[in-house]
């Protein structure tokens, strides 16, 4: 039982992860081959795994309608919402356009799912600038230089700021796209260099960890 | 005193800074304000002067493919661009490989060539949405009537008067995309490239800066960048429009953050040092 | 039968998209907008009601998408043609769903362990190429063209690499930053400092550019065409607040906004 | 290790060595023409293209002095064993030369005196059928409107097994995995040592201040799958967190984009309220499934947030936009929030509305820091060594290769940057 359960499972990680690895450094066709078809594979296990996230979501608001708990009257338009995109695509095929306009899933894409996350990211122009007023107050050195980083490129982006920035600034002969140009590929890349070198390093540390089985909890317990 | 009310202003009911921007951003969509752009960058005066030269009645295909989560920034660049079009009689056809910029063609040509009293199959044509460009491309290169043999209206393409004498590249004078994919680089390379007709672009803010090498080397005539983009070109065909407004936000709401961010850096100053 | 495909064609017919219908998503799009902007000024019924529906359309909208174009092409058309090998994934995507069954949700793992090895081993030579050896040479490389550059460029370029090196330096765990350590890894802070400020002044445009979007499209939802849909929305829910505000005046009043 | 840098530089010498040796002029014989007319193209060869999948071959022939850039080269491919022939490049005679080849030094003799040019044969004769079959290759040179054909070559392309190109990539590779090895086969309990994280310190403060309140403590996993490594760094934090949480008897609740990652979460946090001693505190609704799409993950945790005013918040794991969306709410709320995340793009919002925040590597090192598990921390060791390495390739490549291009050594130049190129 402990084969079925845990060594058969070790040993499909350490399979693909090698199999996988290997073919970045073999350019035969066999490697080719083989990288296409898993991750096609991987794509429909993926669409399986929202299977996973659809029972669940169904499962903890049906219970709350069931159990009339607190605010159950709202998950009622969980189903609303859902209905109003799966019926649509059932009936326009998953089209979303066709000839002659857009199909019903077209419609609601656009009336409905699309007004929505285009609304909660337009959100975040809001919410950038109360960040902005409580964040960057210069309280010490390291505080100064964000600040000023900041300020730089919020002004230097639109023609109104640029045209502040030259009136203030136009004897000193450098222009603020030139100074944000330099901030954003030298002390800026820098920056951004040094944390992606150290993630990449801890990201390919931990696949050795799940590739040779030493890292498995996400297996679960025993 | 006065600190005491300049600690209450630090922590300010956010609410009201949420007031104050959503004012800024929207006056300029009810009314372009038309605060000074300050230059005309290159690629866009390039633009412009190639679409000046064309000469009258000659025939401009714009690909228009984007859809509404780019139209912010390409919108208007389209509108201003068809306005130039239209100002210079030229002949106008629209072709679209994304399904979700139909409507806002439609939404175009419901407005635009009344101004300019111009008739939908004398001086315009829109055509049907289709997929798999490179496909399209390469087949307009010999007929164009092989894909598109029918308008969007189902009325027979070749008949129409704004057809006359068109049928494939050779017998364009310019090309212009306006695309948030990478539909652009499809356009100069499969078609730019290869038969010599002229592109135009017009791309979104973030992806602009990779269109230089195009540009450097003449493959690319002219480019619009974003909001910013469709603002200049505005002003030089002398229409404000959504591009003029959207910049004008744009300009309000920046300096709305540096404001921000300033005083409360300077009430930070009185309070720690008066 | 017969009255059953008179009635789908009749429905399908229903739903052929009119200007009726442009109209009544206008109000639709305009008033689920408004409700998710309310959140802004407070918790009230209409967001909740708009979040929720949202919960509903976002997994709708997913369900859709890997409906049409995961499961019936890559699966259920091979599946038509006899290839019997999509059976494999489909086996393994089906054991992720022995999770809801405690006793045997240990077949999940074949699912999982497929995934995750997959994963790790697309993940090291990529991360070793693009995130380590490129990232070398893009420090090393901008020197070797020495001749032909000004005293600044050789400047930016010798800062890049120092810059890099000192925030290597503050990651850098298995030393206690102190004395000169400390003043290294506090230069790398610095350079931290300035990419931060950077990339947000950086992103502002692009989410201005993104809200005045959404206003522009209220906008057009104002005009007469679509029944001054913004307008009425707007008024109906500023005459809830205050209606609400009026009656809940003696209670005690939640929201901690600062 | 030591053994292994020094097996490393040897053969980076070694390489080196090849190349100098490579690089010296080959002995063309160089026949004198009388001037205006073309001579004929010698050593015209075919050649497979290494180190790919098939499908392209590679022609080369010696540079001759009247390359100049009004002579054309035009080449012509063809399936067929007579006729058929199809036109596959054109370019000016002083261009393509083996220096344009982008492979590095120890895979590629990067010769200026002979034309090398690619020609992707799946481009004319479709993917299915171009690698095994033989193909005959001319190479026409046109000057002043006049053409003159070279000889006819012919050959076939193959699919070949190894990519010597990224050798170095997978030096580095085995360098890692030996070292990792060794680290992992000596982690101790004791005697390693990490430093201090700042932002792990405030977890006993935010803690603390939640149980006092009596709110609960919102821990929020990100959007990332379980494969993520900053997914899996945060379960090892949320380990740590809901122990704590069990001894303090405080509620947490743990909001979810991914089910995979929730079925895992689920076990890490049943564990550890068996191990601080609390089962019976264990409830199966502290993990919730939220939703699978972004923004309407982030509308509902916010809501979540902005009802219940957790007194804690901790975001560890794989963020995009949605970061600021959720740690604004947070901070407005009133809640202390700590924030940990390798997506670059993500951080500065975090550190902007956050108390603290992990930055980038830090949120790999927090399991190991506040476990003191040994594999972790000589996991940890092993990113160091990856780090210093970086720094010490850094610091002495930047040295080498600006007294290299200051003093004009250009294959020296050309062999360190081949080192630290990715192909």
């Amino acid at each position: 039982m402990k084969l079925i359960k845990k060594y058969i499972p070790l040993a499909i990680v350490f399979t693909f992860g090698v199999l996988t690895l290997a073919s970045y450094y073999v350019p035969h066709k066999v490697s080719v081959d083989y990288t296409e078809l898993v991750s096609q594979w991987e794509n429909i296990v993926y669409a399986f795994a929202f299977l996973l996230g659809l029972i669940s979501l169904f499962y903890s608001h049906y219970n709350k309608i069931a159990r009339k708990a607190d605010g159950w009257g709202y998950s009622i338009f969980v189903f609303v919402g859902f209905l109003a995109m799966v019926i649509p695509a059932y009936i326009s095929g998953g089209k979303q356009g066709s000839e002659t306009g857009i199909t019903l899933l077209g419609w609601s894409f656009r009336y409905i799912y699309n007004a929505l996350s285009s609304t909660m990211f337009a959100v975040l122009a809001f919410y950038i600038v109360s960040t902005a007023y409580r964040s960057f107050r210069i309280k010490s050195k390291q505080a100064f230089v964000l600040f000023v980083a900041a300020f730089i490129l919020i002004l230097g982006k639109v023609p109104l700021g640029q045209i502040i920035w030259d009136s203030v600034l136009g004897w000193t002969k450098c222009g603020v796209s030139d100074v944000i140009e330099w901030i954003m590929s030298v002390p800026a890349v820098a920056g951004k260099r040094g944390i992606m070198i150290g993630i990449s390093i801890g990201a390919i540390v931990t696949s050795f960890k799940i590739i040779f089985g030493i890292e498995k909890q996400y297996l679960g317990k025993d | 005193m006065l600190k005491e009310k300049l600690q209450k202003f630090f922590k300010i009911d956010r609410r009201w800074i949420f007031l104050l921007l959503a004012v800024m951003l929207f006056i300029p969509i009810m009314k372009p304000l038309g605060l000074p752009n300050k230059t005309i960058s290159r690629d866009v005066q390039h633009s412009f002067d190639f679409m000046d030269k064309v000469p009258a009645g000659s025939f401009v295909l714009f690909s228009l493919d984007y859809d509404p989560s780019t139209r912010p920034e390409l919108h208007p660049q389209a509108i201003a661009m068809i306005r130039h079009a239209f100002k210079k009689n030229l002949r106008v056809g629209v072709v679209t490989y994304i399904a979700g910029s139909t409507g806002l063609i439609a939404e175009i040509f419901e407005k635009v060539p009344k101004e300019y009293s111009k008739v939908y199959g004398k001086d315009y044509v829109v055509f049907p949405y289709m997929a798999n460009p490179v496909a399209v491309m390469t087949q307009m290169a010999s007929d164009m009537y092989g894909i598109y043999n029918k308008d969007e209206a189902g009325a027979d393409a070749r008949s129409l008067p704004v057809m006359q004498g068109i049928k494939n590249y050779k017998d364009m004078a310019l090309v212009v995309e306006i695309t948030g994919t990478a539909m652009l680089d499809y356009w100069v390379a499969y078609v730019g490239d290869k038969y010599h007709i002229p592109v135009i672009g017009g791309v979104t803010g973030i992806s602009q800066p990779g269109y230089g090498p195009y540009l450097q080397r003449g493959q690319l005539k002219g480019l619009l960048g974003g909001m910013k983009g469709a603002a200049e070109y505005e002003s030089l065909v002398k229409v404000p429009g959504k591009g003029t407004s959207g910049i004008d936000s744009l300009n309000l709401g920046h300096l709305l953050v540096l404001a921000l961010i300033s005083i409360s850096n300077i009430i930070l100053l009185i309070i720690k040092y008066l | 039968m017969d009255l059953l495909t008179h009635f789908w064609t009749w429905l399908c017919g229903f739903f052929v998209i009119t200007p009726a219908w442009m109209t009544a998503g206008a109000w639709l799009a305009a008033g689920l907008t408004i409700f998710l902007f309310s959140f802004l000024y407070k918790d009230n019924p209409f967001f909740k009601a708009a979040e929720h529906l949202y919960l509903g359309a976002g997994m709708g909208w997913l369900l859709q998408v890997s409906f049409y174009s995961v499961l019936v092409p890559k699966v259920w058309e091979p599946l038509m043609k006899h290839e019997w090998l999509v059976l494999v994934p489909s086996l393994l995507g089906l054991s992720l769903l022995t999770q809801f069954i405690p006793k045997i949700s240990w077949i999940s793992r074949y699912g999982f362990t497929f995934l995750m090895g997959y994963g790790a081993g697309l993940a090291i030579p990529v991360g070793l190429s693009t995130d380590f050896i490129s990232q070398i040479s893009g420090t090393v490389q901008p020197l070797s063209m020495m001749a032909s550059m000004t005293p600044w460029m050789i400047f930016n370029a010798f800062l890049v690499a120092f810059g890099v090196i000192c925030v290597l330096f503050y990651f850098f765990f298995s030393v206690e930053h102190k004395g000169h350590m400390q003043k290294v890894s506090n230069i790398g802070i610095y350079f931290l400092m300035i990419y931060f400020g950077a990339a947000f002044g950086n992103t502002v445009m692009a989410r201005f550019s993104l809200l005045y979007g959404r206003f522009d499209q209220l906008y057009t939802f104002s005009s007469s065409k679509y029944l001054y849909a913004t307008q009425f929305i707007v008024i109906g829910m500023v005459v809830y607040f205050a209606i609400h505000a009026f009656f809940t005046r003696g209670g005690k009043e939640p929201e901690a906004a600062r | 290790m030591i053994k292994n840098q020094f097996g490393f530089v040897l053969f980076s010498v070694l390489f080196a060595a090849i190349n100098v040796s490579a690089a010296k002029p080959s002995q063309a014989v160089k026949k004198q023409t009388p001037a205006g007319a073309i001579p004929p193209i010698e050593n015209l060869t075919f050649a497979d293209m290494p180190y790919d999948v098939g499908g392209t071959a590679l022609l080369k022939w010696d540079v001759r002095p009247t390359d100049n850039p009004d002579v054309m080269y035009q080449i012509y491919v063809s399936s067929l064993e007579t006729g058929g022939w199809i036109k596959a490049d054109e370019f000016p005679a002083d261009t393509r030369t083996g220096k344009d080849i982008e492979l590095p030094f120890w895979a590629w003799n990067a010769s200026v005196k002979e034309h090398v040019v690619k020609v992707e044969l799946p481009n004319y004769f479709g993917e299915a059928r171009t690698t095994g079959p033989v193909f005959n290759f001319k190479v026409v040179t046109i000057k002043d409107k006049k053409s003159f054909d070279s000889g006819i070559v012919s050959g076939k392309t193959a699919s070949n097994w190894f990519r010597l190109d990224r050798l170095n990539n997978l030096l580095l590779l085995v360098t890692i995995i030996t070292v990792f090895f060794w680290a992992v086969s000596h982690a101790k309990r004791k005697g390693l040592f990490i430093r201090r994280i700042a932002g792990l310190d405030a977890i006993d403060e935010a803690l603390g201040r939640a149980t006092e309140m009596g709110k609960p403590v919102y821990y929020v996993p990100g959007i990332g799958g379980m494969s993520g490594i900053s997914t899996i760094a945060s379960t090892f934090i949320l380990g740590e967190v809901s122990k704590k949480v069990a001894q303090y008897d405080t509620q947490i609740k743990v909001p979810h984009y991914d089910p995979i990652v929730m079925t895992v979460c689920k076990e890490v946090v049943k564990q550890s309220f068996l191990e601080a001693g609390r089962p019976d505190s264990y409830r199966d609704d502290i993990n919730q499934f939220i939703s699978q799409d972004q923004f309407s993950y982030a509308a509902s945790v916010d809501g979540m947030i902005s009802r219940e005013k957790p007194a804690a918040i901790f975001f560890m794991g794989y963020f995009m936009a949605e970061s600021l969306l959720l740690a604004e709410v947070g901070a407005t709320s009133g809640a202390i929030q700590i924030a940990g995340t390798d997506q670059e793009s993500q951080l500065p919002f975090f550190f902007t509305a956050c108390d603290y925040t992990l930055i980038g590597e830090e949120l790999y090192a927090a399991g190991a820091y506040l476990s003191k598990e040994p594999m972790l921390m000589s996991a940890l060791k092993v990113q160091d060594f990856g780090k210093l390495v970086v720094m010490v390739s850094v610091f002495f490549g930047i040295i080498l290769v600006a007294v290299g291009a200051r003093l004009h050594w250009d294959p020296f130049v050309q062999v360190i940057l081949n080192l630290f190129g990715a192909y």
